[in-house]
């Protein structure tokens, strides 16, 4: 029972992982905790719905999330919050629940709002070490895995991404240095999209799709990116598979309703210890 | 009766931003800090006022430790500090400014508001007037009603001035209170705070002026690269090889 | 402040302009259809929504009620109760509606029914809460419940378990109202019955796995698990289930073991579940001709589709006979007809036209619903018979009917 | 039609009050309260669990009130100590938690099933229209009492450093003022606000379930604080007007145009208009309808 509770709370937890790699990332350059990072999900399970439909292919399905998730989300910054940059935290919060709003409306109007699903083949598990592990689990950890990969090659191996750390790490130093903050918003903005249509995606394929599935996920995701510490990527990931975990695992002590409480609670609880969240730095006294 | 700051260290990542900082002033006294861009002044600043932690060392007010402190409880302890960019509340008035500054208004906390009302006008009243001083002492009856977003820099660094005053601190830690500022007002400025100084509140200043500095303080430390490089009086302290080579670089040799 | 007296007048201006407009209209009966369009209730708000007004264009069009056509104003509860009760008051304040009809969820019916008592009007509802029944709720009863209650359902759910011959059933119940109303039910009457209850796991919507709720029911062994759900959980609960691999049979109700179910997952999955519904009359003439209306209206989609639907028909139809026979516009002798013209003895009728025509021949009438015969308690409740659908490659077959 | 306009009304003026304890907390202090729900569901069942004690209703509101304010002392100790960003976060776990217990602690408050028969304010006075009116003319009075209240505070000493915080709160800090003992007393009085609409909604509606309280009140309320004007206490009053005639005014658009738009279009073109009037309001208008604050 722990081991099968353990397989499922990591594949919840990279889902968390990828939806709150895209909240950190805009958190820890553009400074806001972005609200539509949710919305900015279900865009990407309902292009990945509408792929898979039309090829068959979950490949295919997940090139169109990525694709339509870093479209949407850099329609965001470039039609609203670089208009804003200036402005409070706050003015940014609100505009991203009102952008969240908006996609969601969009979406019901164009999809509906009878849920719809994934026809991929149900099959059943396989013995791993004594564990019985769905398919299933093992192609989305995959596709998580591959994701995760990428966008962690992209911050880490290229110029740009070199960049995008930079900034993040210190915004003033990182503009003396010369760095184009267009350039670099533009692929902050493309590449917290794309890891928020993957998160979409794999929600999608493994429950249901439905306009309200990435509102849902959205406050689990803002826990994992301040548990992990706001603009660190790697904290991110680590925070959602441990809150994805601790979720499936800890059922059976805290019930089915407080679970969701969990993530709250747990996070509340770090931030106590480590203002700055788990890999955050910390930094100032007040 | 004396500030002593004792052996201070701060990094951040793996840059030293600071390194065993000491040096100790009468807090009554006038004291200058000087130093390049980088050399670390405005984190002493911070970390003496309570802003940043320190990694290593202490700050000890009157014989008393502050490194438990924090920031505002570091102004309570007598202590008060303006900032290199005026922070002025821009919303309120320069006299809602001041009076937001004075310490201990019953008024200040919802049961004091509204349990006690005959005492919070009283408070108010003498506050204002207190503040109406300032403002004649600082010369800024002529924005008194304004918003403080208004003001000029100038202005407002005089606004900063007038609320730390407003705090009734021992010590003033002012933040390059002349840059920015038009030559007249610097001249003002000097004057305004030598005459504080008279009635016995002491000044820390960090400044880039060196000459309106001079004129200001008895005695300088110079800093460079996160460490004191020197400590005396501006004549000495000018005087030093060291200084003239990290400071003044190829200017004057 | 100028702006604020501007604004306010011009919106009381704009609400006050509209009556004019629904006062210039002949006289009619006007009726409330307040359904769950949005929300949880989404999926069957629309259907129930145009089974009234396509009922009452039958209606209409067989000469309408006491010679007065009958009128519909349409509004969303959104599964609301804030919202709903605003609807309702708008639907009778400003619309002057004399009933209201099609209220889905418990929430909304109990938050509706002061107001409808207070204004001394109808309320037709669907909700499966007990304290409907009863006062205060019901303390005017004008309630009338065309839905079998959670309980009733239970206790179908646990006749039908003993039939199949389970000995350790399950539980598991979304966290609401109903969900829990359903298994309750069935814990209570299968207690009842000398059994011991196995595990029971009550789970919150909108999550995105359900494996530990799942793991910590097929860990106790069931021989089958009695769901209390809807659609969307139930198919991700179905999907995570069968790739446990572990055998087990369900019982869940019809709404969520539907067509759009068995489309989701497909007939590996779904095979041998077992589908519990309150069964629309569907033998009788009534139903057919509803079937007939909803696929009309609904885009060809089966009657059978949406038991709500149902209901929402026979509301109109009962009213508008009730009206007949009461040779009345006043609620009290509505009220007083309505279970007169629904329970026997009497002729039995299937729809207003015939029903109207029987009245009108001075002869007792019996109106046998698409939703049930339709017979109201005491209470306003209905009783109507259950029917256990197996699903078996892909389709739903009707193998019995249980009556409680 | 009149009573529909008392309805409309009295739902409004419970808005306007939730509005007045956000207009304090974000356009006085600027404290992010995504939360504002929590503390109004708090309020609702505090007092409807009381009254069907037998309490009598006055001490359910001033209880309603005290217990809102209370549950916010502890978030404000926790959370006050955060950034703005993290706090916005907090408050709105927090309000999503407040939602869980009631679900889960169904000794207590019934869990999903709410809590039906709620007595009504004035029922005394029949459950027409003389109560109904009477309600609205409590909660206006209330509402004009706390806007009263608002005004004292905002031009007191307290009001003066709460705006200093929003201004600049670090330079606060270093004239030698703690703000977070300001924003906790904020969070405290604006949650009592929230709390106190609660018992009025409670005691209007007469039923409570936990999905009433879900985290798009708080949207409203924000969408009726940013267009009315934040920080302005007119401003809350249009705001939350402007939200009513917003929200019902869509079910008389389609009794006009009944073919325009279906009924559950409509649910996503109300959301899409939410949406649309917080990022168009942010864009251009930030200070809203009611204009600047600092011309007060």
């Amino acid at each position: 029972m722990f081991g099968a509770l353990l397989v499922a709370g990591i594949v919840h937890g990279l889902i968390i992982g990828l939806a709150a790699l895209a909240v950190t990332l805009v958190f820890g350059i553009a400074r806001f905790p972005n609200a539509a990072a949710g919305d900015t999900m279900t865009a990407g399970a309902y292009a990945g719905l509408a792929a898979h439909k039309a090829s068959g292919s979950l490949l295919v399905a997940g090139g169109a999330a990525m694709v339509a998730s870093a479209i949407v989300s850099l329609l965001g910054y470039l039609l609203v919050f670089r208009l804003l940059a200036r402005r409070p935290v706050a003015s940014l919060l609100v505009a991203a629940i009102g952008i969240a709003f908006l996609l969601r409306a969009a979406l019901g109007l164009a999809f509906g709002h009878q849920q719809q699903v994934f026809q991929v083949p149900l099959a059943w598990p396989v013995e791993v070490m004594g564990l019985r592990i769905p398919p299933m689990d093992l192609t989305l950890a995959g596709v998580a895995a591959c994701a995760l990969a990428a966008a962690f090659g992209v911050l880490y191996l290229t110029s740009i991404g070199r960049q995008m750390r930079a900034v993040a790490d210190d915004p003033d130093l990182a503009r003396v240095s010369g760095i184009r903050p267009l350039r670099v918003m533009v692929a902050l903005w493309l590449l917290a999209g794309a890891a928020a249509g993957i998160a979409g995606l794999m929600l999608g394929v493994k429950t249901i799709v439905s306009p309200e599935m990435g509102w849902e996920g959205l406050l689990t995701a803002f826990a994992a990116a301040i548990l992990g510490g706001i603009g660190s990527p790697a904290g991110a990931v680590l925070a959602g598979l441990l809150l994805g975990i601790a979720q499936e695992v800890s059922t059976p002590y805290v019930g089915f309703t407080y679970k969701i409480a969990l993530a709250f609670v747990v996070m509340l609880a770090v931030l106590l210890v480590r203002p700055r969240g788990l890999l955050g730095r910390v930094e100032g006294l007040r | 009766m004396t500030l002593s700051v004792r052996g201070i260290g701060r990094s951040f990542g793996g840059f030293r931003a600071l390194e065993d900082v000491s040096f100790e002033m009468p807090s009554t006294d006038l004291l200058g800090i000087i130093g390049p861009n980088g050399a670390g002044k405005s984190t002493l600043f911070s970390v003496v006022s309570g802003f940043i932690a320190a990694d290593t060392g202490s700050v000890v007010l009157d014989g008393r430790p502050l490194d438990r402190l924090g920031a505002a409880a570091r102004a309570r302890a007598g202590m008060v500090r303006t900032f290199q960019v005026p922070r002025e509340f821009h919303h309120l008035t320069v006299r809602e400014n001041l009076m937001a500054a004075a310490p201990d208004q019953t008024g200040e906390g919802l049961f004091g508001l509204f349990l006690r009302p005959g005492r919070v006008r009283a408070e108010e009243a003498a506050i204002g007037a207190e503040a109406d001083a300032a403002i004649e002492f600082l010369r800024l009856g002529a924005v008194a009603a304004t918003p403080a977003g208004r003001l000029s820099g100038g202005q407002k660094k005089l606004l900063e001035l007038g609320r730390a005053l407003m705090a009734k601190p021992r010590l003033i830690l002012l933040d390059e209170p002349f840059a920015g500022v038009n030559p007249v007002l610097v001249e003002q400025l000097i004057e305004r705070i030598t005459a504080l100084n008279t009635r016995g509140i002491g000044f820390l200043v960090i400044e880039h002026d060196l000459d309106a500095l001079s004129r200001l303080v008895p005695r300088l430390v110079v800093m460079d690269r996160g460490r004191v490089l020197a400590t005396g009086t501006p004549a000495t302290v000018l005087a030093d090889p060291a200084v003239r080579e990290a400071y003044l670089g190829g200017a004057v040799a | 402040m100028t702006i604020t007296r501007r604004l306010a007048l011009g919106a009381a201006a704009g609400t006050l302009a509209l009556p004019n407009v629904v006062r210039a209209q002949a006289e009619t009966f006007r009726i409330g259809a307040l359904n769950p369009i949005t929300g949880a209730g989404s999926p069957y708000g629309t259907g129930m929504q145009r089974m009234i007004q396509a009922a009452v264009e039958a209606i209409n069009a067989a000469g309408g009620v006491n010679g007065r056509r009958i009128e519909v104003f349409a509004e969303d509860t959104q599964t609301s109760p804030q919202a709903a009760v605003l609807a309702a008051k708008k639907l009778i304040e400003v619309n002057r509606v004399r009933a209201i009809l099609g209220t889905w969820s418990s929430g909304v019916s109990l938050a509706v029914i002061p107001l409808t008592n207070e204004a001394d009007i109808i309320l037709m509802h669907t909700s499966g809460a007990p304290a409907l029944s009863t006062p205060p709720a019901n303390a005017r009863n004008l309630g009338y419940r065309f839905q079998a209650t959670n309980d009733r359902f239970g206790r179908a759910f646990a006749e039908i378990a003993v039939r199949e011959g389970f000995r350790r059933p399950a539980t598991m119940a979304f966290n609401n109202a109903s969900g829990i109303g359903n298994t309750d039910g069935f814990r209570r009457a299968w207690a009842a019955k000398g059994n011991q209850n196995g595990e029971h796991v009550i789970y919150e919507p909108n999550q995105p796995s359900y494996r530990a709720e799942l793991l910590r029911v097929l860990a106790t062994r069931p021989d089958v698990i009695v769901m209390g759900s809807f659609l969307p959980d139930t198919t991700i609960i179905l999907r995570e289930w069968f790739q446990t691999g572990t055998p087990v049979k369900w019982i869940i109700p019809g709404w969520a073991a539907n067509p759009q179910l068995v489309q989701a997952l497909g007939p590996a999955v779904t095979q041998g579940i077992i589908a519990v519904e309150s069964v629309s009359n569907e033998g009788a003439q009534a139903f057919a001709a509803y079937d007939a209306a909803h696929r009309r209206a609904m885009n060809n989609q089966p009657g059978a589709a949406n038991a709500y639907a149902a209901m929402t028909w026979d509301m109109a139809t009962t009213l508008a006979l009730a009206i007949e026979q009461a040779k009345s516009f006043e609620t009290a002798a509505i009220n007083a007809a309505i279970r007169q013209v629904a329970n026997p003895p009497g002729d039995q009728v299937a729809s207003f036209a015939e029903g109207k025509a029987a009245i009108a021949a001075g002869r007792k009438v019996n109106f046998e619903g698409a939703s049930s015969v339709l017979d109201f308690d005491q209470h306003g409740d209905v009783t109507p018979d259950f029917g256990a659908f197996f699903i078996e490659q892909g389709q739903i077959n009707r193998r019995y009917i249980v009556k409680i | 039609m009149e009573a529909y306009l008392v309805a409309i009304a009295i739902i409004a003026a419970i808005y306007v009050l939730l509005t007045l304890g956000l207009t304090l907390q974000y356009g006085l202090t600027g404290l992010v309260n995504f939360g504002h729900v929590g503390f109004f569901a708090i309020g609702a069942y505090a007092s409807a669990l009381l009254s069907l004690q037998g309490v009598p209703l006055v001490a359910c509101f001033a209880a309603a009130a005290a217990i809102a304010a209370l549950a916010a002392y502890p978030i404000g100790l926790v959370a006050l100590r955060l950034r703005d960003d993290y706090f916005a976060v907090v408050t709105l776990g927090f309000s999503e938690t407040v939602r869980l217990v009631i679900t889960s602690e169904r000794w207590l408050t019934n869990g999903v099933q709410g809590i039906p028969g709620i007595p009504r304010s004035f029922a005394g006075m029949g459950v027409g229209m003389p109560g109904a009116l009477a309600t609205l003319g409590a909660i206006a009075l209330v509402c004009m009492a706390v806007a009263l209240m608002l005004r004292r505070v905002v031009r007191s000493p307290f009001g003066r450093a709460i705006e200093a915080i929003r201004d600049n709160e670090d330079a606060l800090r270093a004239l030698g003022k703690d703000p977070a003992r300001f924003k906790i007393q904020v969070l405290a009085l604006g949650s009592a606000l929230a709390g106190l609409a609660g018992a009025f909604y409670a005691h209007y509606i007469t039923y409570l379930s936990p999905d009433q309280f879900i985290p798009l009140v708080t949207f409203y309320v924000w969408m009726a604080m940013i267009m009315g004007g934040v920080g302005r206490v007119s401003g809350a009053v249009v705001g939350a007007l402007l939200l009513m005639l917003f929200l019902e005014g869509t079910r008389f658009l389609r009794d006009l145009a009944p073919d325009l738009i279906s009924a559950v279009d409509m649910a996503s073109v109300r959301l899409g208009a939410v949406g649309l009037a917080l990022v168009v309001f942010t864009l251009f208008r930030p200070q809203g309808l009611m204009g600047d604050y600092t011309r007060r």
